[in-house]
C-alpha cells in the first residue's frame, strides 16, 4: 500500500477524517503560497499527499498582462479549496474576505484568520470568537486558526466551528511545537477535530503533534522553503502517518532506569 | 455628450466606455468570468447578475480571485 | 513506490546505507527481544522494513523439550542476523560472546556491548575500546554501542569499527535523544556510519535522530513494547523516511519571529 | 569397567555415555548441530570436528545458539 | 547588604518595582493558601523577603467558634494585601468579589482572575478582558492573571489594566515556564509591568522567567507545598535576586562550539 | 545574614563541602581566566563569594618587562588556589603541568583536565582515567573534569579522585546542562563530591544544576563574559544559594494538572 | 406579637432578634466589625452604616473576610 | 676564553654568564623566585637547590608560573 494511500484517512485501521460532514483524503493540509514556482508547487503539493489545499483571497493585479488566479495551476477536481482570510486584522475584514471566499462557488468552507499583531502574526481570540460565530450563523463551515489557549479552543468549540487549528508557534517561524501541554489538552477536551496549524519546521514537529492524537496538521513555510520542497513534502507525509500510527500504536511508557533487551538467563559460566 | 465614465476599480480610478455589463468589463479585461469574484459597492455580485448589472458612474468595484496562500 | 523500497537505501535518490562492505536495506536496525511471542515479532519485523536484525548470544536451555533458537523463527535468507554481545560486563566476556556469535557461520559482524553497570546499562568506555580494538584485530567487523561522548566515539573509530552505535538514553528507556548536540558532533567528527541505538520510544524520536544526518537506527523496546507492536513497527518504518528525507531535503531556518503565509499585496480597501 | 563419564555441560554436572563423539551429543539431546554453537573447555569447536571429537571425562562444553535480543 | 535588601527593588541599582503607582519592596509577590498551618506561612513568607500577599475573599465561617480572618496572623502594617478574584468564573462573580476586597479598605488593588475551566483552572481571555475593563472604570487598580498568549497581554493593557500577570503554567501545576518565547514576547512588548503568576514550581523556575525580563513573580504552591517551605521560600528570594541580576549582567552568548578558559599560549615544549 | 555567609558551606542547616579532608567556604568554584582586566576580575570573584579560584600553569613570558603572574593580583591568604591542567591532551603532559602546579607549593590539589578533541574541547575519558591513576598514587587529590558519562564518573571515583567534575555543556559553549538526567544519575551514585564544571552560561543553569543535588559547581566565562562581570558574580551567588536551598526543601511534585491556591469553599450564592 | 424575624445570612436561613441594627449581628456573631465586609441584598454596606442600618425580614446578607488564598 | 655558555630558556637559545645559579638566572631575570616553578631538564627543581644548582651548557630550562585560566 502507497504512502499516499497510508496517509488516506480511509485506511481500514484508521477512521477516516472528517470536517463539517466532509471527508478528507489525508490528514495533511497545506498551503500553496511562498513556492519559488507554480511547477515545483504542484509538485511537492502532489508529493505531500495531501488533498486540500488553502488558497488566499487577494484583488486582481489588473498590470499583470494575464490573471494570476492559483486556479490555472491547482485543478479544483485535483484538490478541495480551502479559502483562507489571511492578512486580515479586523472581524469586518475577516467576514468580507470569507464572503468572497465563498462566492467563488467551490465551498462554504473557510480557514478563519483575524490576526491581532502584525509582528508575530498571533490571532485576535475575541476577534476570531466573534467573526466566528457571524460566520457559523451564515453557514459557513468554520475552521478556526487560534492561539494554543484551551478556554479560547472550547469557545471557538461552542461557536460551532466544524475544526479548531490551534498554531503549534507563530506563523512562518518553524520552532515546532512549543507547548505540547497545551496541544494535548486542547486534543484532550474538544470533540470536533483539531488541527495544529503554523510553526512547524521539519518532519519531527509533524510527528510530534500528530502524536498528541490531534486529527491532523496544515503546512506550508516548512515545505515551500525547504531547500527540495517537494523531497520535503514527502518527508511530512511520511511523518504524519509516523506519527498517526505511533499515536494508534500505544507508545512504551518512557521510564527513568534502563530494561535489558536481551535475555539476562543463559549467561555462561 | 461624453462616452465614458469614471469608476474605482482595485483601487484605482478609471476611465470606462459607458453601457457596459460587468460581463463586459471583465471581459474588456481579458479576464474569465468564472475565476473570480466580483465585488460592487461593497456588495458580492452573484456571477448570473453579470450580464444584467450595468457598470454605472462612481462604482466602485473589487475584482479579487485566488492566489497562493497558507 | 512502497515505504519499504522507499525506506531502503537502495532508492534512487539516496546513497545506500553501507557498513564494513555490507549494503543494507534499509537504515532501521532492530531486535529480537522481548515480544510477547514471535508470531507478533516477525510480523512486526516484516511490517519494519527492516532487513537486519540483531540476535542474543545464548546456553541452550536443555530441560526444555525443544530448543529455543530463533532460527526457527527467523530465516537467515530474509533477514540479516546481526549477533549482540550483550549482557557482558568483562572485556573477555564480550570478545568470547561475539567469536561464539562469529561462529555460528553466519556473519563476521558483531554488535559489541561491554555494559559498565547493571542499573543503567550504560557501556564502559574503557572497556568497549579494548574489546574493540582486540576484535578488529581478529577480523571482525565491530558495530559498536557506546555512550554519546564524542571523544570515545572518534577512539572507536580509530580503533577500526565499522559502525558506531551511540546510544539516545539508557536500553529501554524510551527517553528520546537526551542529547542532541551530542549526537550531531558524533556524526559531524566521524566517517564511518553513525547508528542511533537504544533510548529511542517512539516516533518522533526516530525522527529527530535521523534529522541529525546519522546512518540509521536501531530499535527494539519501543516497537516490542508498544501496545500495538506491528503498527508501532510501521511507524518506525515511516519515522525512518521522514527523518531521512527532511535530513537530505534541507530544513527551513527556524525564526524569532513570524512571516505571513499568503500574500500581504493585494488586499481590499 | 563403567560405561558412563562425568562432564560439565552448560553448567551443570552430567553422565554421559563414554565412546560420545561430540556429534554424538549434539543428536542425543536432541539439538540441530547447524544451530548451535559448541565451546569445549573453553576454545571454540568448528563443526567439522564434531564427528572426530571425543567427549572426554571432565570435559566442559557450553552449547550456545541464538534467542531473541536487541 | 543582606538578600532581603538587595531583593528589594529599592537596591541603588535597579529600578524599583512600581505597579499602579505603588512601589512594592521586592520583585516576589506570594500568595497565602496551602500552607499546613499560620505559624509556618508566617514565618515562610518572612523568610521569602516579600512585602506583598495574596489574600482570597471568602464567607465568614458562622460554624466556628472564632472567625478565621488572615488578618489575625498577617499584619496589614507589615505586608500589602492584594485581594484575588479566585474561584470566579463569571464576570459577574469576579467584579463582585473585586468590591467587597476593596470594601475591605486595605486597598484599590485587585489581582482579577476569571477562570474559564474547572479542570485547567485557565483564565478565561474574553471573560478577563471585559471584567477589566469594567474595574477599571470603577477606578481599580487591575493586576490581570491571563494565559500566555500576547494578544491578550496588549489588550489587557489596552484596557488600562496597572499590570498583567501571565502564567508560566497552570496554576499549582509546578511546571515551570512552558513556554519562554511567550513571556518573553508578552515582557518585549508590554509597557506595564510583567509579573510571572501560576506554575512555578522551583528555583530555576523562577530564575528562568525573571532571566526573561519580567518586572518580578508571584508564587504560592512552590513554596506551601515544597518539604520545607520556609528553606523554599528562601530559596525563592534568591532566585528572584539571582534571575533579576542575571537579566541585568546581561548572559554570555551560548555557542555551539567550545572556547578555553585557560591561554592557549604559553604552553611548554 | 549575608549571602556570602550563606553560600558559605558552613550554613548551620546545611552541611559544609569538603573535599579532599579540606573544607570548602563556598559550593562556587571560579576560574581566572577570560577578564578584560585584573581589577574587573578581583571584584567579580569576591561578588561571587567564591573562597577557590582556579589557575593554569603557563611558562613565564621573558618578553614582557614584568612577570604576568596572577598572584601579584590574588592573594593566597584571601582565596584557595586551585591549579589545573588546562591545555593539557596527553596524560603525560597532565601529569607534567600537575607536578609543576604542586611545586608552586601551595597546594596538592589539582583539577585535572586531559582535553581529547581541539574544537569541542570535551575531555579524554581513557587519558583522564590513566591521569588520574597516576597521579592519585603520587599523592595528588585529584579534582578529574570529565563528561557527563556515568560510567566514567564511576571509574575516575574508584581511581581514588578526591571530586568528580562532570561537564554540563562544553567549556565556554554557555549551552547550560544539556542531559539533566546524566548528572542526576552521577550525583545518585557517586559518594565523592561532585562539582558540575564548564557549560553553565547563566543563573538558572547554576540553580538547575545544584536542584539535582551536585554538590558545587565551577563556572568562569559565564562571569568573565557577562556584559556587567561584576553583577553577574553576585547573580551566581544568588543562584547557588537558591538552587542548593531548592534541593534541600523538596520541591513541591510537578503534575499535569492544576489545583486552586485559594479554597473552593466558602463562595457566595 | 414574636420578637424574631427570619433572615438569609451567609447561605443559611436564620431566625435573629428584631430591631437588631447590622452592628448588632455582627457582634451577637461574635465578629469584629473591622475584619469583615458586609453585603446586604447584593449591596455592599459601607461600615460606617452598620450603627443605622437594622437588619429586616428577608434580607439577604452576606458577612465576608480575607483569608489565605494565591 | 669566552665568559657566556648556551641554554635553551623557556623555549629559545640564550646566552647567559656563567658561574650561574638557578637563583642568580631568576634574578638576572627580573623575576621573584617565589613566584616562579622552575623545571630543569624536564625535571622539576625545588626551592632551596636554586642556590646551589649551577646552570650550565646546554641546560634546557622552563620557568613557569600561575596565570588566570578556568
Amino acid at each position: 500500500m502507497s504512502p499516499a494511500t497510508e496517509a488516506s484517512a480511509t485506511r481500514v485501521d484508521d477512521a477516516p477524517l472528517v470536517i463539517g460532514g466532509r471527508r478528507f483524503t489525508s490528514r495533511l493540509l497545506v498551503g500553496t503560497g511562498k513556492y519559488a514556482d507554480n511547477e515545483i508547487m504542484l509538485e511537492a503539493i502532489r508529493a505531500s499527499g495531501s488533498g486540500c489545499v488553502t488558497v488566499a483571497v487577494r484583488r486582481v493585479d489588473l498590470d499583470r498582462s494575464h490573471t494570476e488566479s492559483i486556479l490555472h495551476h491547482l485543478d479544483p477536481e485535483e484538490f478541495f479549496l480551502l479559502p483562507n482570510t489571511a492578512g486580515c486584522y479586523t472581524v469586518e475584514d475577516a467576514i468580507r474576505y470569507a464572503r468572497l471566499g465563498r462566492a467563488s462557488g467551490f465551498t462554504d468552507f473557510v480557514k478563519l484568520e483575524v490576526i491581532g499583531d502584525q509582528e508575530t502574526l498571533l490571532p485576535d481570540p475575541e476577534g476570531t470568537l466573534e467573526a466566528a460565530r457571524v460566520l457559523v450563523a451564515e453557514g459557513f463551515k468554520v475552521m478556526a486558526y487560534t492561539n494554543d489557549d484551551l478556554i479560547t479552543a472550547l469557545r471557538l468549540e461552542d461557536a460551532g466551528c466544524a475544526a479548531v487549528m490551534p498554531l503549534a508557534s507563530p506563523i512562518g517561524s518553524g520552532l515546532g511545537v512549543v507547548n505540547r501541554w497545551a496541544i494535548r489538552q486542547i486534543k484532550r477536551r474538544l470533540e470536533v477535530p483539531v488541527i495544529v496549524d503554523a510553526g512547524l519546521g521539519t518532519a519531527s514537529d509533524v510527528c510530534v503533534a500528530m502524536e498528541e492524537g490531534v486529527d491532523g496538521v496544515l503546512l506550508n513555510t516548512a515545505i515551500a522553503h525547504a531547500d527540495d520542497p517537494v523531497r520535503m513534502a514527502r518527508a511530512m507525509r511520511c511523518a504524519v502517518e509516523a506519527g498517526r500510527d505511533a499515536f494508534l500504536a500505544g507508545r512504551m511508557p518512557a521510564r527513568g532506569g534502563a530494561a535489558p533487551s536481551s535475555p539476562t538467563h543463559g549467561m555462561l559460566d | 455628450m461624453s462616452d465614458a465614465i469614471q469608476i474605482h476599480l482595485n483601487g484605482r480610478d478609471r476611465e470606462v466606455a459607458t453601457d457596459l455589463s460587468v460581463r463586459d468589463l471583465i471581459l474588456s479585461l481579458d479576464l474569465h468570468p468564472d475565476l473570480i469574484v466580483v465585488e460592487r459597492n461593497r456588495g458580492i455580485l452573484r456571477r448570473e447578475m453579470y450580464d444584467d448589472v450595468p457598470v454605472e458612474p462612481g462604482d466602485v468595484i473589487e475584482l479579487v480571485h485566488f492566489v497562493g496562500g497558507g
